[in-house]
């Protein structure tokens, strides 16, 4: 049961998907419809399942009192909060608009800014250039950002052109076998997936 | 007191300076020009499907673009449906939409909608391509679709004039592409993107399948040049400009000083970066 | 309130950028903080489509299939259980064989026949130079050898040796332009954010710009 | 229901390629050796193990944010080789993981490797650690960790989404040989800028599946070479038979 089932099931609907999408026959289609849209509502159900899972996490090293069980009860109380707030007032709510414009947002903004910082740091410590590869990389992440900034405009007007050739024509065609390349890779993961052979998908 | 603090706070001292520098916005890009263009030649009374597919974290470079997108797309009296495929674009829509809905006299329902989120994300919006109301039973507040009039004519995603897609991932284009386009060919999509996730869409660019896109503040900058609203995009032109030159002038520095450590100190030591 | 918000968004703004300096209780605070209203809040946007996509319609109109999904993603909080954790794997089940379906069938043509169809262009342009030599679309041709050139790096089975060999050390070159592009864009991505803060922090907050 | 299905060159395309992934699978499964082209940075694993032995300082190891999926299996068959040579060599691995599942299967994989080995006893529990699940969070601690054992190397293999760099970066500050390998191409130029050897998208499962053999992997991979082959060869036979005028095929190719 443990084994056979989900692979069952995972096959029949999977045969599903594909005749109908291929065949186009009206009763598959109609089946697979429902089937798309219940995966909104079991999506919207298995949405709460990171905040259960980050409640156990903290919850543990709050009652084992552990260093830093301040900062999971903070965010404990700060989730259920959230959604109190939020279901009892709805996110549409002043309160809640205010909590994420104010707190939420700024929050989540600063986290990846900062991360320019370490860029910074990266590029002046870490970037050593002792290949034609990594050369070529420089070369390229600099006609990429001076075209699209007014500092290359302002020292030739070729700049932005340049720029914009890069990104459009060697950056195409290397993103294009890449995205090939990463397309079948895909299928072959699936596939593996419906016969059965993939390892460990269920168990993440 | 550490190396890299010390670019830390060369890095941000010189930014910060350089945000008082004055900036004026630079002729727009051919692929901003297409974005303005496939809205501005937009028979009036068409629908417009918006992706709001973005999270609050890149709302720097999403909500100035989209400030700009909608207020050109209102201006033109043309009817807005906005989706979403990730829970934190739907709170930046509600408000933008309904702030220049306001000041440009137009009524929520009638003229534009915001639906909201709903999970799913490919099954979605492949649902969504055919039937609409499939997915979306009510909008973002709760009110029912099935009489709404901005929805009368339009029956699936696939049958709206253009989709502009506000994303800050790739995944945002590449799936209203697969699961739209690749079933109605004459689906048409342009895209608002934070400047990071451009170049993995390009193939899909180059080969016509998205007919132009505005990249990051600089995009944003443009388009505010070309509806004639400044903000955010038009002030941080010249902050930016500044960080991108520190950047290489630190990748610059930063090898110079390596060649030099490894001359007096030999390779061995400069291999290890003391 | 307005002015409150904007003291309290500084301050959480800081204590974040706090962590250039090193880890210390500000940063940490403001990060629980996050990661508490992240969860929270998609448990919040969900809990609305659920009420109103799937029980609303059950309830008051009669839609009881709906019970099912509803029951299928319920499964997915047996991995909290030792012994029932196998239940999730039925949602999963569902999952992956009707995203697979769906993802792959609307893959197949946007990102592999399109892209196979794209690449394939003309490589002479309108015309001849000086009246007799062909023109050659320098830019169709970059695409065509770029593409191929970036697949054969990919090759996993086969040696690079030979034409393949070849193929995939100019491919490199390709994925390196690639990787410099989207390094240049994530940078500008980065800057804008951090723009974006400190415009906040001066222009919202200390009212100096 | 109009626009629908799709069209039969879709079809074909697909048929075409499960067929060659099946055929791949079960020949390699019947025995077929399938041999993987030689890859730079599993050389330069051994060079980081190498450099940890010779400074007397541990080594670290993780699989970023990655949950259970075909790169976690890339990366634990990296870090059972990782572990068996470290268990032979004397050194002392550290893991830490940010996916509680993924921990679990790492404990697991370092104990068995330490006890097949020679020295079951230089194994200890607290090689591998958990950090935290966000990825902020994670970076943050893990470079903590790395700080305070003071860690010769560092090998990531697998995603740390937009927290990458404050890792690879935060490695470099502390001084370690880093190798690092994703197929997450967004996140791959930060490694590249910021290690010393980087696998690049495939290679992992490359690496993964020479180290393991795991035959469907294996399979799979020459399946795609041969469908890589094949795209190539259709996109030059489209080019050529443009070149002399013959439209035809691309035409029904595009319908």
């Amino acid at each position: 049961m443990e084994n056979w089932l989900p692979i069952t099931i995972t096959i029949i609907i999977a045969t599903i998907g594909f005749a109908g999408v291929f065949s186009g026959l009206p009763p598959l289609m109609g089946i697979l419809r429902l089937g798309m849209f219940w995966m909104i509502i079991i999506g919207g159900v298995a949405a709460a399942l990171g905040a259960v899972n980050l409640l156990q996490i903290h919850g543990i090293k709050v009652v084992r009192r552990g260093s830093g069980s301040i900062y999971s009860i903070i965010l404990i109380i700060v989730m259920l909060g959230t959604i109190i707030i939020g279901i009892s007032m709805s996110p549409q709510s002043l309160l809640y608009r205010f909590l994420f414009e104010f707190i939420f947002t700024p929050l989540s903004t600063a986290i990846f800014a900062i991360l320019s910082f370490f860029i910074a740091s990266a590029c002046f410590r870490a970037f050593r250039i002792r290949t034609a590869e990594a050369l070529v990389l420089v070369i390229s992440a600099t006609l990429v950002m001076l075209g699209k900034s007014t500092l290359g405009e302002s020292i030739s007007p070729y700049i932005p052109k340049i720029g914009e050739w890069v990104m459009n024509i060697p950056n195409s065609a290397g993103s294009r076998g890449i995205l090939l390349g990463a397309s079948l890779g895909g299928i072959a993961v699936f596939l593996r997936v419906i016969l059965g052979i993939e390892r460990g998908h269920f168990l993440g | 007191m550490k190396t890299h603090h010390v670019i830390f706070i060369a890095f941000g001292i010189i930014v910060i300076v350089a945000m008082f520098i004055p900036s004026s916005g630079k002729e727009a890009s051919d692929k901003t020009m297409a974005v303005y263009n496939a809205i501005e030649k937009l028979p009036s009374g068409s629908t417009i499907l918006l992706g709001a597919d973005f999270e609050a974290a890149n709302r720097a470079e999403m909500v100035p673009q989209m400030e700009a997108l909608v207020r050109h797309i209102m201006r033109r009296h043309l009817k807005i449906i906005s989706i979403s495929m990730w829970d934190q674009g739907p709170m930046f829509a509600e408000r933008i939409l309904r702030k220049i809905g306001d000041e440009e006299g137009l009524t929520y329902g009638i003229d534009y909608v915001n639906l909201g989120y709903a999970a799913g994300a490919q099954s979605m919006v492949r649902l969504l391509k055919d039937d609409i109301k499939a997915v979306y039973k009510t909008d973002f507040s709760g009110n029912k679709t099935d009489d709404m009039p901005v929805l009368k004519d339009i029956v699936g995603a696939g049958d709206v004039s253009l989709m502009v897609d506000l994303s800050d991932s790739p995944s945002g284009p590449t799936t209203y592409l697969e699961q739209i386009q690749s079933f109605k060919k004459d689906f048409r999509l342009v895209c608002g993107l934070t400047a990071a996730s451009v170049p993995p869409i390009m193939p899909y660019v180059e080969s016509g399948q998205i007919e132009g896109y505005i990249i990051g503040l600089k995009g944003a900058s443009e388009y505010e040049g070309l509806i004639g609203k400044k903000g955010l995009g038009t002030i941080s032109l010249s902050a930016q400009s500044v960080g991108q030159a520190m950047i290489l002038i630190l990748i610059l520095i930063g090898n110079l000083a390596f060649l030099w450590i490894r001359k007096i100190k030999g390779k061995e030591n400069a291999e290890l970066g003391k | 309130m307005e002015t409150l918000g904007i003291w309290i968004a500084a301050l959480l703004t800081l204590a974040i950028g706090s962590l250039l300096w090193r880890q210390n209780p500000f940063y940490r605070l403001a990060e629980h903080i996050l990661v508490g209203f992240t969860a929270g809040h998609l448990v919040v946007i969900n809990y609305f489509n659920v009420a109103n996509f799937g029980v609303k319609p059950m309830i008051k109109g009669g839609m009881w299939i709906n019970v099912v999904p509803i029951i299928i993603g319920l499964l997915f909080y047996f991995r909290f259980s030792k012994r029932y954790a196998w239940l999730t794997r039925i949602p999963l089940a569902y999952f992956f064989g009707l995203s697979g379906a769906i993802g792959i069938t609307g893959a197949l043509d946007a990102s592999i026949r399109q892209q196979i169809i794209a690449t394939v262009k003309p490589l002479w342009s309108q015309g001849l130079i000086w009246g007799f030599i062909p023109a050659l679309n320098i830019n169709n041709i970059i695409i065509l050898f770029g593409t191929i050139t970036t697949l054969c790096y990919f090759f996993m089975t086969r040696p690079h040796k030979g034409i393949i060999g070849s193929s995939a050390y100019i491919g490199r070159f390709f994925i390196m332009v690639t990787l410099g592009a989207r390094f240049g864009a994530v940078v500008m991505s980065r800057l804008s954010l951090l723009i974006d803060r400190f415009y906040f922090l001066m222009h919202d907050w200390l009212k100096i710009l | 229901m109009e626009g629908t299905q799709t069209t039969l060159p879709i079809f074909v395309l697909f048929v075409i390629i499960a067929g060659i992934y099946i055929y791949n699978i079960i020949r390699a499964r019947k025995g077929l050796n399938v041999n993987i082209r030689p890859i730079k940075g599993l050389v330069a694993i051994d060079e980081a193990i190498g450099r940890a032995v010779e400074m007397g300082r541990p080594i670290h190891f993780t699989l970023g944010i990655s949950r259970f999926f075909s790169d976690t299996f890339a990366a634990f068959a990296i870090l059972r080789h990782l572990a068996s040579k470290c268990a032979e060599m004397g050194t002392y691995p550290i893991i830490t993981n940010s996916v509680v599942t993924v921990h679990l299967a790492t404990e697991e994989i370092v104990r068995s490797a330490y006890m097949a080995s020679n020295y079951p006893d230089r194994y200890r529990p607290d090689m591998v650690r958990f950090i935290a699940k966000d990825p902020f969070a994670y970076s943050v601690g893990a470079l903590d960790v790395m700080r305070q054992e003071n860690v010769a190397s560092n090998i990531m293999i697998g995603t740390f989404g937009s927290a990458t760099l404050l890792m690879a970066e935060g490695g470099r500050i502390l001084n370690t040989y880093q190798i690092a390998g994703t197929d997450d191409l967004e996140q791959l130029p930060f490694y590249f800028i910021s290690c010393d050897y980087t696998l690049i998208g495939e290679e992992i499962y490359g690496a993964g599946a020479h180290l393991s053999g795991d035959k469907n992997v294996l399979g799979c991979l020459r399946g795609e070479d041969w469908l890589k082959i094949g795209i190539i060869a259709l996109i030059l036979t489209f080019t050529v038979l443009g070149i002399i005028g013959i439209n035809a095929p691309l035409d029904w190719f595009s319908r």
